[in-house]
């Protein structure tokens, strides 16, 4: 709760203060504005991280069984539709909500200098409060209401400090991804309504509707539905798990869902893309566990097929398409796209291991990405442009910069020790014994293998055309207009550096965060399991 | 439940927000023009002050006058309405006499005082907002405020204002179809007067000309509506006509009767293919009136449109649904698509926003589709009436939502137009820069407008959603191909909204990214009022999308008490 | 599977063995000290000229590496024996085998595995790193080129280090993945050490491209195991039990999952067909290719291949590896002729050494390929007399790669040696009247510092050189006594012994017989183009000596290759393999070498005391006399060698001017064209990249924009259009309006009345 | 006395003509005379409907329709008066500043 108010109400409050102030009084404004701002984002940060040490650190010690949460918390919102503000945290939610504080202070740093900060770090402030709002959220009303939520802020982000078509790509983003989730709204809300109506049973029960929106209820009708076959009706479970999936799948986004996403990150400045690509994505396979997977599991069996494939033209199209790009950012772009297919990869092989690789992935990509687009940001920045090839040498000129790039070219490539990797392996394996398992033919591995090559070849081709080369012959890019040629700043190099110093410690300890992932995964099967749900040979 | 006769004591008390509205009016009437006029008694050269006409005193020239007197009035009825209806509000049936064959006239209920809530509060925030924004002159020029007001036309606007919130009160309460055409036809008069107001311009003078031409037909062929309905009841009351039709309802002059009578409602609510005057007449009318008719004028349509399908033409128990069903399925489906299409590519904000009103007026009619379907499932799960009661109830607060941010939408676009021109979305264009607030509410509008939480106009259109869903999922055991196909409708609404975002989101891009047009880079004209009444519906596009809860259990109530039936 | 019942622990038998992981740990430590100390002191001349920009902290590191892994190995070789320990649990995840029994949960550890194998690997490792260490700081320190960037250098160096030891250390397949490729990385990178040169990018891009593709089979092959044991442990996988209990079910997916990882080992290796970055990755620094691209990183793949042994050598699964023994044996077959062939036109003395290499590795892959035929085709668990077969075929293998990586250390450290001076000298020569700034156009003159053919008769200015030079060719091509002779001529009769059992073996058999000629050819070229005959430059001319930092490793190196013999007597063959063998354990040295001397030599099978002699004329005689006949010469006036190297001349002399012919006709041939091509397969590879595969993508691309994107686009516009359409019907005429309001009313009378 | 049914038929002759008037003429007040037809035919019909039914309703109805008919002209007159101001014609195809 405190969680998800006090980013919003700080961002309006600051926002406040520059309403209506003329541009010399904005200026003044910036500083003090970005250190509150920035000191406000520390103390979240210093919040969630006391969180994982006091509870979720010795995720045993919590004893999460399936659908329980810590920090449960209830208010009453609309009783009238059974809507209450209810949140807490899980092993699923945490890592999301603690990626989400630590990535705030990092995007502050990461873009110090930004212009209009007065305006632009209050805004970075409620981005972080959706986001959070839709990771804590355990009630279905809510969760949408957050979800759409951080469109808002997004679109003011790219739209007022975005690229060159930052007016076509804002709109584009705002209506692809929002026409998805309505439809996905329409799923909710019939599965709302296909609840029985308890109507004057009070309570969580609206007085109006006689159904509620809360998610651990409708999760424990769920279980106790698919015992004995399928919660409301094996039709009516592949019709919602469909509409469901359709607002995830395109904010994750799978192919052919994503065209929405090069066009946001290009154009987005740095701040969101790092927030878009860090958290924002995430929200997607965040769904995806929490409302069809949680609710739906004979649906999932059924469409396991489906979403394989999803996962696999998403893996492979987006890292043959990264092969071709040539501008740098729209080339991360499409490499989330690709490792977002790992994500639906590892749901759809159905096993603890690929979930819990899914769900590591999302974490260590939520690391990484920002990285990545950080250091687009600083490339672009520094160079004006975003061509792969107009900056040669940069090893010479920036050596932080391709220090930096480096670094996170390697990390999202999957080198060992560094975050991704563990991922990547875990989905390789649950998916091989998966498909050992199953007898599914062996050219499913296929699609992974090939992607592992294909990324190394379109992140190594780009630095070798960007870090490499040059020196001595080749000139500085032309848009420099013969200037010097900048590095990092302070507050960039600060926030790489801590980036980095993150990639690598959950590299080489990711336990610290997939116990809890691991716990989570494994209790929801052993729940499955045990309730008869997932049946052998399914 | 009490029952009374007209001009009793009673009476009176029960409809005292109308008699704030008649006292308002006669002094509307009367105070612009105290002056020092004389009388000179006939044959003699005594004048007697009578304090009428002549040269008048400063107070009562004050061109601020009639607009206060307009705006306390409107005002203090919404007060007197919204004090009724705390803690719910007892019915009063006003009947022509106390005979056995009374006739009954007009009913005070929660739905009634819900609807004259909404007509009472946009006619008084437009009031309010038009009080230095009333534009007399031709397009374009800044005149200095002792140009810019001809007393006695303002005083000829806020009248019209006034009957037409006593027409549309009536229309609220009448228990009569003719005593309810009666009020839709003074409200109308009025509105097509304030739309021509702007007689100076082209524009104006053309949207009046159309708004009466095409109203005036569509109430003429909902007037022999009428007629056919009388013919065949031999009565125009609702309980009269709602026996009759649960007798002998399939006949075919009964059909025809209400088919017509749905043609003159359609064209208040905007239906299409009735709505073609609206884009016109907003856009040719200042948009404080503009926002009336997209907001009171529809509301007072829904009404006629909720009593003559959910009380004469009441869906059918035993038969499961209504036989004006499909018609209005696919009127709802029409009417939404065309909107939302339309205003796609419109380039006029306030074309635009009548397209958006189209719209939302299909949203409202395909709930209303819903409630015609209610009863289809018999192996219903729920109260079958919870399932209607349910759509009514998102019907009522998507009008009364609709008030803040439509109204609102318009309201900012009367500062524009004040500032010479908001017939292009150029002429948005960079409104952050020049007014951040104004630019942020109008965001705010937009995406209300669009659907997007957590701001009012999601939840009511999630209202409206949930009631289509509720009636049509029925027990949904078998899937999709089990549900009615009312839930189409929904899945229907969704993709529009997706669809308006477009043209919502658009304004936002021009308001916070394009430059301001050449020479209107300066500062917006001044004007607290209109702002003040923005800043009222930003306030209450936010708050009731966030803490609404007691406005939904208010709309439920009313919707509770349009019939006993159910 | 058995995952679930992990042996923690099996004994940890040393005390060294609590700091084993510092072994790991302290390199890549160094990594970071060296890293942040040289951006923060770059420029400061006490750091450059003391602490030679990272140079010693980095000796230092490697130095006490070295310490802690001899003392570790002499615990080992003292009793101690095998040992492993966890040291981490990483993470643990669960799988759910489809029954209603619930999760399995699978753990996923860290720890150290010591075994002979480890052992003998640790000390190549850590012996050569320290050594090349020492070289390396008086090449890269010396060289204006690298002035402040040598930080780079030592900080990726001892990562590198780190990576490799780590590797050797692993105690699980899964963790010598991971340090195998932290090694890729840092080939990457001192690979692209001279990032601003093209071909040095390029070069390194290739590199880690290629091996990343044989990764990716290593990793499938990985994740295939980790499937049939439930863990990828060495205890785990290597556990008879566990091995019987897959050999039952899935003999075939485990042959596949062998395969595959032998794959990465190939592309690691540089084996053929995925041997082309090695050549190309010669563009990194001279200390780089001597310990990456040829005494260490290049072994991994031997290693992950003499991992597998236990599977091969496993009772349960007799005969079921054999076919993939067979295809290792051929994979080298094939690399050790044609490396060997290209070797012979290549007049760049870095990448006839790097050809080599990928020669010398196809040898031991034959070794291996038929110590695991063997081991999986004989009964020698029960055998004593097989027993001793396949442990002596796979020591021979084993053999060599120790030899070839002291031998090839040894030459690329000669030939940076070689270069460095060349360099200077062309320096001196060239600029020594330019003053100040001379540096930067070091890559601006097109004089080669590398070609042969610049090069000739250093032996007189370089004697040190020139005999590292000459012991570590003789060591490669298997001059009877030196060095490699020893593990070669094993690796050949093992290849010609597996003949026997197994006609398909006669392909990997002729290759390796073949190519000991070829080798003998292509060393002697090298070294007789490089150190004997006229200088063929001006600046060949005035090579000076070179300083101690190079010369220390090399006069080292130089014993340990002629030394090989008394490992060879110490039963070393038998040792590396196996754990029943003890150095020494039955056989006084001395008895060891007259035993190897009359086994190799006077062997009382005449098949293989044929093959012997064969091997030796052609290795020899027969490869170093046509080079005689046709590189080399005589020294200029005036200039004499070392003793022990006068002979070679003359006798080089000698054979030239009596045996010399006209070559031109096969240097001019398709076949020698197409060897300076290098088979063109690098062509058909890049244009595979570039055609295929960039192309696609590029395609790929455009269609992602104009055909996904394009359709949201085309609903975009055609909405809009449709909006016009729409609008159009608001004619503007009230007439208009009133004709559609009667449409209306007309519809809504149909559909009432229809329904009703 | 007349046959309700004969009215009545003649006030939906009378609608029909009314009607079709218009969306048929472009002159605006024969367009507003087509609707004063359309209303008379309403007020015969409650003329014929209040016979038929006997019921006094019906007259009193029919009285407030004309009222209404006639402020209705009153406005629509007014209204084109200053269209005619503005645009100089009465013809409704001409006036149409304002579509789309």
């Amino acid at each position: 709760m405190q969680l998800v108010g006090f980013p919003v109400i700080a961002g309006i409050v600051l926002l406040a203060f520059v309403a209506n102030t003329n541009k010399t009084a904005h200026e003044k404004l910036n500083n003090p504005i970005r250190m509150a701002s920035f000191a406000f984002s520390l103390g979240l940060f210093t919040y969630t991280t006391m969180m994982f040490f006091e509870v979720f650190s010795d995720i045993s010690s919590a004893g999460l069984s399936f659908n329980t949460y810590q920090f449960h918390d209830s208010y009453e919102w609309f009783p009238a539709l059974g809507i209450h503000w209810t949140v807490g945290l899980d092993a699923l939610s945490f890592p999301m909500v603690w990626l989400t504080t630590f990535l705030l202070p990092v995007t502050i740093i990461a873009t110090w200098h930004e212009k209009n900060g007065a305006t632009y770090f209050p805004t970075i402030l409620l981005m972080g409060g959706a986001l959070i709002g839709v990771f804590v959220s355990l009630d279905l009303f809510m969760f949408y209401v957050f979800w759409e939520l951080t469109l808002i802020p997004m679109f003011f982000l790219i739209l007022n400090w975005g690229g060159k078509d930052r007016k076509y790509a804002s709109q584009k983003f705002f209506i692809y991804t929002f026409t998805a989730s309505v439809v996905m709204l329409l799923g909710l809300v019939t599965l709302y309504l296909m609840q029985p109506d308890q109507i004057g049973s009070g309570g969580k029960y609206g007085t109006i509707t006689g159904r509620t929106f809360d998610i651990p209820t409708l999760v424990d009708h769920a279980t106790a539905a698919n015992q004995n076959g399928w919660f409301l009706g094996e039709s009516m479970q592949k019709v919602l798990f469909v509409m469901l999936m359709l607002g995830f799948l395109v904010k994750l986004p799978a192919v052919p869902f994503h065209t929405w996403l090069p066009d946001a990150h290009v154009q987005a400045p740095t701040g969101g893309s790092m927030l878009l690509a860090g958290v924002m994505l995430k929200m997607g396979a965040y769904g995806m566990f929490r409302l069809p997977l949680s609710m739906f599991p004979h649906a999932l069996q059924h469409f396991q097929l489906a979403l394989m494939i999803f996962g696999m033209v998403s893996l492979v199209w987006g890292a043959i398409v990264c092969l071709g790009q040539t501008n740098l950012k729209k080339m991360v772009a499409y490499s989330s796209v690709s490792h977002m297919g790992v994500i639906l990869i590892g749901i759809a092989t159905m096993q603890p291991m690929g979930w819990a690789a899914a769900l590591f992935m999302m974490f260590a990509h939520g690391i990484i990405s920002p990285m990545l687009f950080a250091v687009c940001g600083a490339f672009k920045h520094h160079y004006h442009s975003m061509e792969i090839g107009s900056m040669r040498g940069m090893a010479k000129h920036s050596p932080w910069l391709a220090t930096s790039m480096m670094f996170a070219w390697m990390a999202s490539l999957g080198l060992p020790l560094l975050a991704g990797f563990v991922a990547e392996l875990m989905m390789l394996i649950a998916l091989w014994y998966f498909i050992a398992l199953e007898g599914w033919s062996v050219l499913w591995m296929v699609g992974p293998a090939l992607v592992l090559a294909l990324t190394a070849a379109y992140y190594l081709w780009s630095m070798q055309r960007t870090i490499f080369e040059g020196g001595d012959e080749t000139q500085p890019p032309a848009s420099l207009h013969g200037g010097p040629i900048p590095d990092l700043s302070r507050e960039e190099k600060i926030a790489m550096l801590i980036l980095a110093a993150f990639t690598i410690l959950f590299g080489v300890m990711p336990w610290i965060g997939l116990d809890m992932m691991d716990d989570y995964c494994r209790t929801f099967f052993e729940h499955m399991i045990s309730n008869g749900i997932f049946k052998g040979g399914a | 439940m009490e029952t009374t006769q007209a001009f009793t004591p009673e009476f009176y008390t029960a409809v005292m927000p109308e008699m704030l509205l008649f006292f308002g009016l006669l002094a509307l009437m009367i105070i612009p023009n105290l002056g020092k006029g004389t009388f000179r008694i006939r044959g003699t050269q005594i004048r007697l002050p009578w304090f009428l006409g002549g040269q008048r005193y400063a107070w009562s020239s004050n061109p601020h006058l009639p607009a206060w007197i307009a705006t306390l009035t409107l005002t203090g009825a919404f007060v007197a309405v919204a004090d009724s209806l705390r803690g719910g509000v007892d019915a009063v049936h006003i009947v022509s006499s106390d005979a056995e064959s009374a006739k009954e006239l007009l009913m005070i209920n929660g739905f009634s005082r819900v609807f004259e809530l909404i007509f009472f509060g946009a006619l008084a925030l437009a009031s309010f907002s038009s009080m230095n924004r009333l534009r007399v002159e031709g397009v374009g020029g800044k005149l200095k405020v002792d140009q810019l007001y001809n007393n006695r036309r303002q005083a000829d606007f806020y009248i019209l204002m006034l009957t037409c919130g006593l027409g549309m009160s009536v229309v609220a309460l009448a228990q009569d179809l003719f005593v309810l055409f009666i009020g839709l036809e003074l409200a109308s008069f009025s509105t097509y007067v304030l739309v021509a107001f702007l007689k100076e311009t082209k524009a104006g003078s053309e949207a009046g000309m159309k708004y009466f031409i095409v109203g005036s037909v569509a109430s003429g062929v909902g007037l022999y509506g009428l007629s056919m309905l009388y013919l065949w009841a031999g009565s125009l009351q609702f309980d009269v006509l709602a026996a009759t039709f649960a007798v002998s309802g399939t006949e075919p002059l009964p059909l025809i009767g209400i088919g017509f009578v749905l043609v003159g409602f359609g064209f208040k609510v905007s239906a299409a293919p009735f709505h073609f005057a609206a884009p016109d007449a907003y856009a040719g009318a200042s948009s404080p009136v503009a926002g009336v008719l997209a907001t009171a004028s529809k509301a007072m349509g829904m009404v006629g449109l909720i009593r003559m399908l959910l009380i004469v033409a009441a869906p059918d128990a035993s038969d499961g649904s209504a036989v004006w069903l499909v018609c209005l399925g696919a009127l709802a489906a029409l009417t939404m698509t065309w909107g939302n299409i339309a205003a796609l590519g419109s380039t006029n904000p306030k074309r635009m926003l009548a397209y958006s009103s189209v719209a939302h007026a299909g949203y409202m009619l395909a709930g209303l589709t819903a409630v015609g379907a209610w009863t289809w499932d018999p192996t219903f799960a729920g109260n079958e009436s919870d399932a209607a009661l349910m759509v009514l109830t998102a019907v009522l607060f998507h009008l009364l939502v609709l008030v803040a941010f439509k109204l609102g939408a318009f309201l900012v676009l009367s500062i524009l137009e004040s500032d010479g021109d908001a017939s292009r979305l150029s002429s948005l264009g960079g409104l952050a820069k020049r007014e951040p607030l104004l630019a942020f509410a109008m965001f705010i509008f937009m995406i209300s407008l669009a659907g997007v939480p957590p701001m009012a106009g999601f939840l009511s259109k999630l209202m409206v959603i949930m009631g289509i869903v509720n009636v049509g999922v029925g027990t949904g055991a078998g899937g999709l191909g089990d549900f009615h196909w009312v839930w189409w409708l929904a899945l229907l609404m969704v993709l529009n909204s997706a669809v308006s975002v477009f043209y919502y989101l658009r304004v936002a891009v021009v308001m916070f990214f394009d430059e301001p047009e050449e020479g209107r880079e300066g500062p917006l004209p001044k004007g607290w009022q209109v702002r003040t009444s923005i800043l009222v519906c930003v306030l209450a596009t936010v708050l009731i999308g966030v803490f609404g809860n007691s406005l939904l259990e208010m709309c439920r109530t009313a919707a509770e008490s349009l019939t006993t039936k159910w | 599977m058995e995952g679930t019942e992990l042996k923690e622990t099996m004994y940890v038998a040393s005390d060294m063995f609590q700091f084993a992981p510092l072994i790991i740990l302290l390199p890549m430590m160094a990594f970071a000290v060296i890293l942040f100390l040289g951006r923060v002191f770059n420029g400061n001349p006490t750091w450059k000229n003391a602490v030679k920009e990272g140079g010693m902290i980095a000796l230092g590191v490697m130095s006490a590496v070295l310490i802690i892994s001899v003392l570790l190995i002499m615990d080992f070789i003292g009793g101690a024996g095998a040992g492993h320990e966890s040291v981490l649990h990483w993470f643990t995840s669960g799988v759910w085998d489809g029954t209603s029994a619930g999760v399995t949960t699978e753990k996923f550890g860290f720890g150290l595995y010591v075994d002979h194998l480890t052992v003998m690997l640790l000390f190549v490792a850590s012996f050569l790193c320290l050594l090349i260490n020492v070289f390396s700081i008086g090449y890269m320190n010396t060289d204006p080129i690298n002035d402040n960037r040598n930080h780079r250098f030592y900080a990726e160096f001892t990562l590198f280090c780190s990576g490799m030891l780590g590797m050797v250390l692993a105690d699980s397949f899964l963790w010598l993945f991971i340090f195998w490729e932290i090694m890729g990385l840092c080939s990457y990178l001192l690979i692209g050490f001279y990032y601003e040169r093209p071909s040095a990018a390029y070069a390194a891009k290739k590199a880690f491209l290629t091996t990343r593709i044989g990764d990716v089979f290593l990793m499938i092959g990985l994740v295939m195991l980790w499937d049939l044991f439930g863990s990828l442990d060495y205890v785990v996988v290597f556990d008879t039990a566990n091995i019987e209990h897959v050999a039952e079910q899935s003999a075939g997916t485990l042959q596949w999952a062998l395969g595959l990882m032998f794959i990465g080992a190939v592309g690691k290796s540089a084996q053929f067909p995925l041997h082309v970055w090695l050549p190309d990755a010669m563009e990194g620094p001279t200390p780089v290719s001597a310990l990456i691209h040829a005494a260490t990183m290049v072994n991994a793949g031997l290693y992950l291949v003499a991992r597998m042994f236990p599977f091969f050598g496993a009772e349960a699964l007799h005969g079921d590896l054999a076919d993939l023994a067979y295809i290792i044996a051929v994979i080298g077959g094939i690399t050790a002729v044609m490396a060997a062939a290209i070797a012979f036109v290549q007049i760049d003395l870095k990448k006839v050494l790097a050809y080599s290499t990928m020669s010398q590795l196809a040898y031991i892959f034959t070794g291996l390929g038929c110590a695991m035929y063997l081991a999986n085709t004989l009964d020698w668990h029960h055998n004593d007399a097989d027993h001793y077969i396949v442990i002596v075929a796979f020591g021979a293998a084993l053999f060599h790669l120790f030899n070839h990586a002291m031998a090839k250390g040894m030459l690329f450290m000669a030939s940076g040696s070689v270069i460095h001076e060349m360099h200077h000298a062309h320096h001196h020569l060239h600029h020594h009247d330019d003053h100040g700034d001379d540096h930067d156009d070091h890559h601006d003159d097109d004089f080669d510092a590398q070609s042969m053919e610049n090069m000739g008769g250093l032996a007189s200015k370089m004697p040190l050189t020139a005999t590292a030079m000459l012991v570590g060719s003789a060591s490669i091509m298997g001059l009877p006594l030196i060095g490699g002779f020893w593990s070669k001529e094993g690796i050949i009769a093992n290849a010609w012994r597996v003949v026997q059992d197994d006609p398909r073996f006669l392909f990997p058999a002729m290759c390796v017989l073949i190519g000991a000629g070829m080798t003998g050819f292509y060393m002697s070229r090298m070294w007789l183009k490089t150190f004997a005959g006229k200088p063929k430059t001006e600046v060949a001319a005035h090579v000076g000596p070179t300083n101690t930092w190079i010369k220390t490793p090399l006069f080292i190196l130089i014993f340990v290759s002629l030394s090989s013999v008394f490992f060879a007597g110490m039963g070393f063959t038998h040792w590396a393999p196996d754990e029943h063998y003890a150095l020494m354990g039955e056989k006084s040295l001395f008895e060891g070498i007259l035993y190897e001397m009359e086994h190799a030599f006077a062997n009382s099978d005449m098949y293989f005391f044929v093959l012997t002699y064969i091997a030796i004329a052609l290795g020899a005689v027969a490869g170093p006399g046509l080079a005689m006949a046709l590189y080399g010469g005589q020294l200029e006036e005036g200039e004499t060698a070392k003793p022990w190297m006068t002979p070679v001349i003359r006798l080089n002399a000698w054979v030239k001017g009596r045996f010399n012919f006209d070559n031109t006709a096969f240097a001019e041939s398709t076949l020698a064209v197409a060897l300076q091509n290098r088979l063109y397969i690098d062509q058909y590879y890049d244009m595979a990249m570039m055609k295929i595969v960039a192309g696609f993508s590029s395609k790929a691309a455009e269609v992602d924009t104009k055909v996904i994107d394009g359709t949201i686009k085309t609903i975009e516009t055609s909405s809009q259009s449709l909006s016009g359409a729409v609008r159009s019907l608001t004619t503007g005429s009230a007439r208009d309006y009133i004709l559609m309001v009667a449409v209306g009313m007309l519809v809504i009378f149909m559909l009432v009345w229809g329904v009703a | 006395m007349i046959d309700p049914a004969l009215v009545s038929g003649l006030s939906a002759l009378m609608f029909v003509i009314g009607l079709g008037g218009a969306f048929t003429r472009k002159n605006a007040i024969i367009v507003l005379m087509c609707i004063e037809l359309m209303l008379n035919a309403a007020n015969m019909q409650f003329a014929a409907a209040a016979i038929y039914h006997g019921d006094t309703t019906g007259w009193v109805y029919t009285i407030f329709a004309i009222a209404i008919a006639a402020s209705e002209v009153a406005i629509g007159l007014a209204i084109f008066l200053a269209m005619y101001g503005q645009h100089d014609t009465i013809s409704l195809d001409d006036v149409n500043v304002l579509k789309n």
